[in-house]
C-alpha cells in the first residue's frame, strides 16, 4: 500500500530556481524561459486585478488561482493549436495562456453569458463548475479526434477534491477503455474549499489513482513550470501517439481564499500559506533568469508595462459591453426556440415594454 | 413497404442514418456484440463496425458525458440506456452538460444527442426496469423528449431527433416493442418532433395520452362508443414540447378531457397538460380534466404491476366521470 | 424569544436536534470545520465533535448514499448539498434507495434522512448555483419536500423533518438566509410537514407561493391593494404533498387564482396546483388560473438573472389579467 | 503499470483438490469442510431449481449463479449473526448462506415485493439492482456500526461491470477515509451481460483498484472456497479492529446466460465455459473431501436428499403465497401514507369493488 513511493515528485528546476535534471539543458531555451516569465507575470497580474475588480464591486464572485500559475501556464503552453481545453472556474491562468480573451473572463465573472464563449478557433470549453463533471465530456471531445483521425489531443484540467467524484472515476476508466487522446491535469493545492487532501482521500498521491485504470500516472511539482510543461507535452504525445491517457498530478498551493466569498481562516492558517511562497512558481523562474543569466531588468520591466496595459485595456473593454440582451435568456436554449419559450419571450418583452412606458 | 414491429423500425432508423452520415455512432452497453439487450442495434456492429457501434464500460455518467464531448466535438452519438430506471447515475451529465452546452456558449458549442431509453411497465420485468419518468426530463431546459406509439412514427422521429441541433430523449415502450406492427417506409424520412396527431376524430370527449398507453385509449374509446360516447384521441408522440394547438382545437371541440399516463400523477405531464388547456380553453371546459396515471407510488415488483398501470376501464370510468359531470 | 435569521434558524434547529438525540448527525462538503459556506452549520462541529459533524468527500452520491445507508441503520443524518444545483450527482441515489427502501423492504428498513439544499436565484452567485427545482423531487414516490419562508417555519419543519420517518427534501432560500428575521422559540417546537399557512386574509385573489416567492407576493399584493384587489396569500411551505385544502378553501371563496414560483414553466409546481384546483374547485373558477414562473429557460448567469425571477410587477400583471378576464 | 503482479491470484486449495498452503491445514477442519460441501449443493439445488421454474413460467426472469457458488458461501460462511449484507440481483447464495429464507427469494423474481423483506434478526439488504449504487451505502450501513461502537461489520457483492460505476468509486472512497467496517466483495465473472472485462475496464486486475484508495486489495481464485472464506475472515477481522475496508476481488465464471431474459450465444462461445468446469467450486470441494479422507457417500447422499426436500418445499411455499395484496402497492411507500396516496388508494380500491360488482 505504500504507493507513495512509486509515484515520487518530479521536479526540473529546484526552488531556488537551479536546473536539478541536466537532461533538460538543451530544451531549455531562452524563448522557452522568457515565454514562461512572460505568461506567468500576466495572469499573476491578471488574477490580482481581478480579485480588486470583486473587491471594487465591479464584478460577482471570483476564484483566484494565485500559487498556481506553474501548472496552468506550463501545462497549457505545452498544447497546440487545434487541442481542447476543458477548463475549471480556477483555470483561467491555463485558458489565457492558451488564447482566451481577457474581457470574456471576466465578462464570466460579472455573470455575462458572453462569459462562456470561446475565443474564435479555439477550443475552450467554458469553466466547469459542476466538480468533476467534465472528465467524461473530454474522454468524450478526444474519442471524437480520435474517431476522426486528427492528431489533436484534450486537456482537462481538476482539482484534489474533484477526484472524489464519480464522474471523475467514469471520465478515467471511459478514457483508458478507449484509449482517448486527453490529459487529465490534477492541480492538488490540498484544498477543497476548506476540505484538506487528508479528509479527502486516504491515498498519499492522485496519481497512484491511474492505477485504477492502468495508465500512466505523473507527480509532479506544480510549481516548477519546467517539469509542468516538459511532462506535459510527454503525455500530450502519448496521447496524439495513440496510446491513451495520462493522469498528472500538480502538486501546488492556492494562497489566498478558495473564492472572494470564502474566508480561509476559518479552516487553515494563513501563515502557511505565506510560507509557501518560498516555493512560488513565478519567484522560481525568476531565480532560474537570474542564475542562469537570462534576467534582464529593463526587459521585464517593459513586459511587466506591457501586462498592466493589456490588463487595463481588458477591464475597460469588459465595463465598455453593452448591458445584457434580455433576448439572450431565452434565444440559446434550442437552436430554434420551442413555442413555450417563444411565448414566454414575448410576453415578457411585453411586460418590459410595459414597463418601460409605465416609468416614463 | 416493409412491415415492421416498433422495434424494427428503431433499428431501420439507426441504420439508415448510420449509412446516411458517417458522424453518427451507437454507444452503449450491451449495444455492440449483443446487439441490444432488446436486440434494438441488432446487426448494426457487423455492419458498421466497433468504431461506429460502441460497447461501452457499464456507466452512465461516462455514456452520456463521453456523448456530450462527442456532440460538441462534430459527431452525432447516439447512447442508449438500457432501461429508463438507469438513466438516473446520468442525471447529472444531462441536466448540466447536455442541456445547457449551447446556453453557456451562446451556440458555440452544441449537443446533437440522442438519448434512446426504453421505458414503461407490463412486461414482468425485475423491479425498478419498469420507470417512466419523463416529467424528470421535460422540466429540464434544452432537451426535447420524444415518445412514439407506431413503428411510423418511432423511426421518422428518430431520424427526426438524430438530425435535431439539440439533445432529444427518445423513450421507447418495452411494452410496445414486439406488440404493434406497422407499415414503414425504406430509407430516410421524418416525422416532426412537437406535432401530436389525431388518431381518432370524435365529438364528446378527448382522450390524451402517447407511448403504450395508446393502445388503452382506444380500448377504451371503443367501450365508450358502446355507450354512446364519442372519443377524440390524441397521441402526444412529443412530451416536450407539447403539442399545444392539438389540444386546444379538440378540447374546444369536445369541452371535456381524460388525460392518461404510466407516470405518478404529482408532477406527471398530465398537470401540464391541464395547464396549457386552463391557459388556452378555460371557457369550454365543461367538466374537470380527469387524469389517468399511476398513482404517487413506485412502479410495483411486476405482480402487482397491473394495478398500477392505467387500464381501459379505469380510462372508462374517467370518461363517464367527466361526460356524467 | 431570540430574533433570528432563516440561516440562524436552521442552525438552532440542527443543534436543538443534535443535543436531543444521539442518532442525528450532521454531515456533507465544509460543514465541519467550516461551519458550511453559508455558516449554516457553524459552531456545529465544535460542540458536538468530529463524529457527529462531518467533514465528507466531495462526493454528493457518497454522500446520499452513506446517508441512507446510516439511515437504514439506526441514525438520522441530516445531508448538506452544498447547492441544489449540485444535487444531481445524488439524484440516482435518492431515486432509487432514498425514496425506495421502505417500499422494497415493506418497511423493514426506512430512511430517516434529511437532506438540506440551498435553492434559488437572486444572490449574484456564479452560474449553475441557482437552481429551483422542486419539481425533480416532488414526482418522486417516497420523500418530503419543504421550503419554509420565515425563520419560525424554517426551525419547526427542519426539526419535523428530522423527527419524520422519510426522507425529506429542505429547501433553503439563499435569497432569504439572511434578509428575513423572526422571533424563534428556544429549545424543540415543530412545524407540521403538509400544511400550509395563509399569509394574509383577502377576497378577490388567491396568491400562491413558497420560499424566496414570499416576499415577491406580498410586495404585489400591497399594490394590489392600493387598486382595490383584495389579495389571499397562501404560503405552501411544504412542496410534496401541497396542502390541498387550504388551496381548495381559499380559490373556492376567491374564485381565481395566481401561482408564483421560480422554476421553470413546464412541469413546474403551477401546475400540479391548476391540477389540484381543477379537481376541486373546477366550478368556482371565474378565470383562468394564471403563473408567474421562471421561463423554460435556464436560469441565467447573474446579469439576467433579475429578469429571470419573478417580480412584484410580473405578479401584479398576472393579478390583473384574472381579475379583468 | 505492472500491477497485476502486485495482486498475484492466491489460491489455497488447488483445481484438482490438494492444498496448497500447508498453513491452513490445522484451519481446516472436518466441520468447515463438510459446512461448505452442504452450502454449497444447497444453493447449486436452489439455483438449477429457480432457473427451471422461470422456464415454466411459474417465476420471471431470474439472475443464476450456478460456478459463482464458491465466492459467495465462502465469503458469507465468513459473517457473523449482526453482520450485514448488501447483495445483487445474482448473489443469493450467499444471501441463502447467510440465512435468508428460500421461498422470499423465489417471492421476489415472481414479482413480489414480500420477495424484498429481510429475514427476522438478520440483515440482508434486498438485492440490489441498479448496479454499483449499493457501495454508498454499504459504506453508511459500516459508518453507523462504527459510529455506535459496535464490532459489526458490512459485507457488499458487486461485479466486475460494477466497477465502471461512479458509485464503485465514490463508496470505495467514503469507506476508505472513514476507516469503515466493510468489506467490498467483487465477483469476477468476466462479464457484465454481453460485455467482456477487457471492454469494461484497461486494467487487467480489479484488485489493483484498491491502489487509488490506499486500502489492501486481495485477488483470489473465487472457485476455491478455502481462499475465499480465509481471506474473508481476514477483510472482516481488520474491518471489526478499526483497520478499514478491503476490496477482494474473487476471479470467477458463471456457466450459464446472464439472466433467463439473456443468449451468451450472442457474444461468447459457450463451449468455454464448459472448459470451466474443470476450475468448478463444487467438484473442487468433492475432490478435496475425496482427496482426503473426508468423503462419506451415504452423508452425501443424506444431504443431497435434505436440500432437495428443502428446496422442494420453498416452492411449494412460495405457490402457497396468498395473491398480491393490493394496499401493499400504496402502503409502504411513507410510514403514513400522505393525501394524495391514500385519496389514490381509496379511488383505486372503490374501482376494484366497482370492477367486482360488475363482473359478478
Ligand atoms: C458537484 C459539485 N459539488 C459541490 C460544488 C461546490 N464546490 C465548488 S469548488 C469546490 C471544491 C473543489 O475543490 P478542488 O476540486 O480541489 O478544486 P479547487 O477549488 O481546489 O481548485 C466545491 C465543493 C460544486 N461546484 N460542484
Ligand atoms: C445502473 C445500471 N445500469 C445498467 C443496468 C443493467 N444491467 C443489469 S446487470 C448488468 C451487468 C452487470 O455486470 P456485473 O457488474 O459484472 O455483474 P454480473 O451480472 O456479472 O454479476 C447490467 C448492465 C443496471 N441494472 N443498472
Ligand atoms: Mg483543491
Ligand atoms: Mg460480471
Amino acid at each position: 500500500m505504500g504507493y507513495e513511493k512509486d509515484f515520487p515528485m518530479q521536479q526540473i528546476v529546484d526552488k531556488d530556481g537551479f536546473l536539478i535534471l541536466e537532461d533538460y539543458k538543451d530544451k531549455i531555451t531562452r524563448d522557452l524561459v522568457l515565454t514562461f516569465y512572460r505568461h506567468l507575470i500576466r495572469v499573476r497580474t491578471f488574477d490580482r486585478k481581478a480579485k480588486n475588480l470583486q473587491r471594487q464591486g465591479r464584478i460577482g464572485t471570483y476564484a483566484m488561482f494565485e500559487g498556481q500559475e506553474g501548472a496552468q501556464v506550463g501545462s497549457a503552453m505545452a498544447l497546440k493549436e487545434n487541442d481542447w481545453m476543458y477548463p475549471t472556474y480556477r483555470d483561467h491562468a491555463a485558458s489565457i495562456t492558451f488564447g482566451h480573451s481577457l474581457p470574456t473572463i471576466l465578462a464570466y465573472w460579472k455573470g455575462r453569458v458572453e462569459g462562456g464563449v470561446p475565443p474564435k478557433g479555439k477550443h475552450i470549453v467554458p469553466p466547469s463548475v459542476p466538480i468533476a463533471t467534465q472528465l467524461p465530456l473530454a474522454a468524450g471531445t478526444a474519442m471524437a479526434e480520435k474517431y476522426k483521425g486528427t492528431n489533436n489531443a484534450v486537456i482537462c484540467y481538476f482539482g484534489d477534491g474533484a477526484t472524489s467524484e464519480g464522474d471523475f472515476h467514469e471520465g478515467m476508466n471511459f478514457a483508458s477503455v478507449f484509449k482517448a487522446p486527453v490529459v487529465f491535469f490534477n492541480q492538488n493545492n490540498s484544498y477543497a474549499i476548506s476540505v484538506p487532501i487528508e479528509k479527502q482521500m486516504n491515498s498519499k498521491t492522485i496519481a497512484q489513482k491511474s492505477a485504477a485504470y492502468a495508465i500512466p500516472g505523473v507527480r509532479i511539482d506544480g510549481n516548477d513550470i519546467f517539469v509542468v510543461y516538459f511532462e506535459t507535452l510527454k503525455a500530450l504525445e502519448r496521447a496524439r501517439n495513440g496510446h491513451g491517457p495520462t493522469l498528472i498530478e500538480a502538486v501546488t498551493w492556492r494562497y489566498g481564499a478558495h473564492t472572494t466569498a470564502d474566508d480561509p481562516t476559518k479552516y487553515r492558517n494563513q501563515e502557511e500559506s505565506e510560507k509557501r511562497r518560498e516555493f512560488d512558481p513565478v519567484t522560481r523562474v525568476e531565480k532560474f533568469m537570474k542564475n542562469y543569466g537570462y534576467w534582464d531588468d529593463e526587459w521585464v520591466e517593459n513586459q511587466k508595462q506591457l501586462v498592466e496595459e493589456e490588463i487595463n485595456q481588458a477591464v475597460i473593454e469588459m465595463e465598455a459591453m453593452p448591458s445584457p440582451n434580455v433576448s439572450d435568456l431565452f434565444d440559446h436554449i434550442f437552436a430554434e426556440p420551442t413555442w413555450t419559450i417563444q411565448e414566454q419571450k414575448n410576453a415578457y418583452l411585453t411586460h418590459l415594454r410595459g414597463e418601460a412606458s409605465c416609468n416614463h | 413497404m416493409q412491415s415492421l414491429t416498433l422495434i424494427q423500425a428503431i433499428t431501420d432508423g439507426m441504420r439508415t442514418m448510420l449509412r446516411e452520415r458517417d458522424e453518427v455512432l451507437v454507444l452503449g452497453e450491451d449495444v455492440g456484440k449483443n446487439g441490444g439487450v432488446f436486440r434494438a442495434t441488432d446487426g448494426l456492429q457487423e455492419e458498421f463496425g466497433e468504431s461506429r457501434v460502441i460497447d461501452t464500460p457499464l456507466s452512465e455518467a461516462g455514456i452520456i458525458g463521453s456523448s456530450v464531448g462527442m456532440a460538441m466535438n462534430g459527431l452525432l452519438p447516439i447512447a442508449e440506456i438500457q432501461f429508463m430506471g438507469f438513466i438516473y447515475p446520468a442525471y447529472e451529465q444531462i441536466m448540466t452538460h447536455a442541456t445547457r452546452m449551447r446556453y453557456r456558449t451562446m451556440g458555440a458549442y452544441s449537443v446533437p444527442l440522442v438519448i434512446r431509453a426504453p421505458y414503461g411497465a407490463g412486461v414482468r420485468a425485475p423491479e425498478i426496469h419498469s420507470d417512466s419518468t419523463e416529467a424528470l426530463f421535460t422540466h429540464m431546459p434544452g432537451i426535447k423528449v420524444v415518445c412514439p406509439s407506431t413503428p411510423y412514427d418511432a423511426k421518422g422521429l428518430l431520424i427526426s431527433a438524430i438530425e435535431d441541433p439539440d439533445p432529444v430523449l427518445f423513450m421507447e415502450s418495452l411494452r410496445l416493442y414486439r406488440s404493434v406492427r406497422g407499415e414503414v417506409p425504406e430509407g430516410k424520412y421524418s416525422v416532426e418532433i412537437g406535432k401530436g396527431v389525431k388518431r381518432k376524430e370524435g365529438e364528446d370527449i378527448t382522450l390524451i395520452g402517447w407511448g403504450a398507453m395508446m393502445p388503452v385509449l382506444e380500448k377504451a374509446a371503443m367501450e365508450a362508443e358502446k355507450k354512446l360516447i364519442s372519443c377524440e384521441i390524441i397521441d402526444l408522440r412529443t412530451l416536450y414540447p407539447i403539442d399545444k394547438d392539438i389540444i386546444a382545437e379538440s378540447v374546444q371541440k369536445t369541452g371535456r378531457c381524460v388525460i392518461v399516463h404510466e407516470a405518478h400523477a404529482t408532477g406527471g405531464l398530465g398537470n401540464d397538460i391541464i395547464s396549457i388547456i386552463n391557459d388556452t380553453s378555460f371557457l369550454y371546459m365543461k367538466a374537470p380534466i380527469q387524469r389517468v396515471t399511476g398513482a404517487d407510488v413506485h412502479v410495483p415488483f411486476f405482480a402487482l404491476e397491473d394495478h398500477y398501470l392505467p387500464t381501459p376501464d379505469r380510462v372508462m370510468e374517467a370518461i363517464e366521470k367527466a361526460i356524467y359531470f
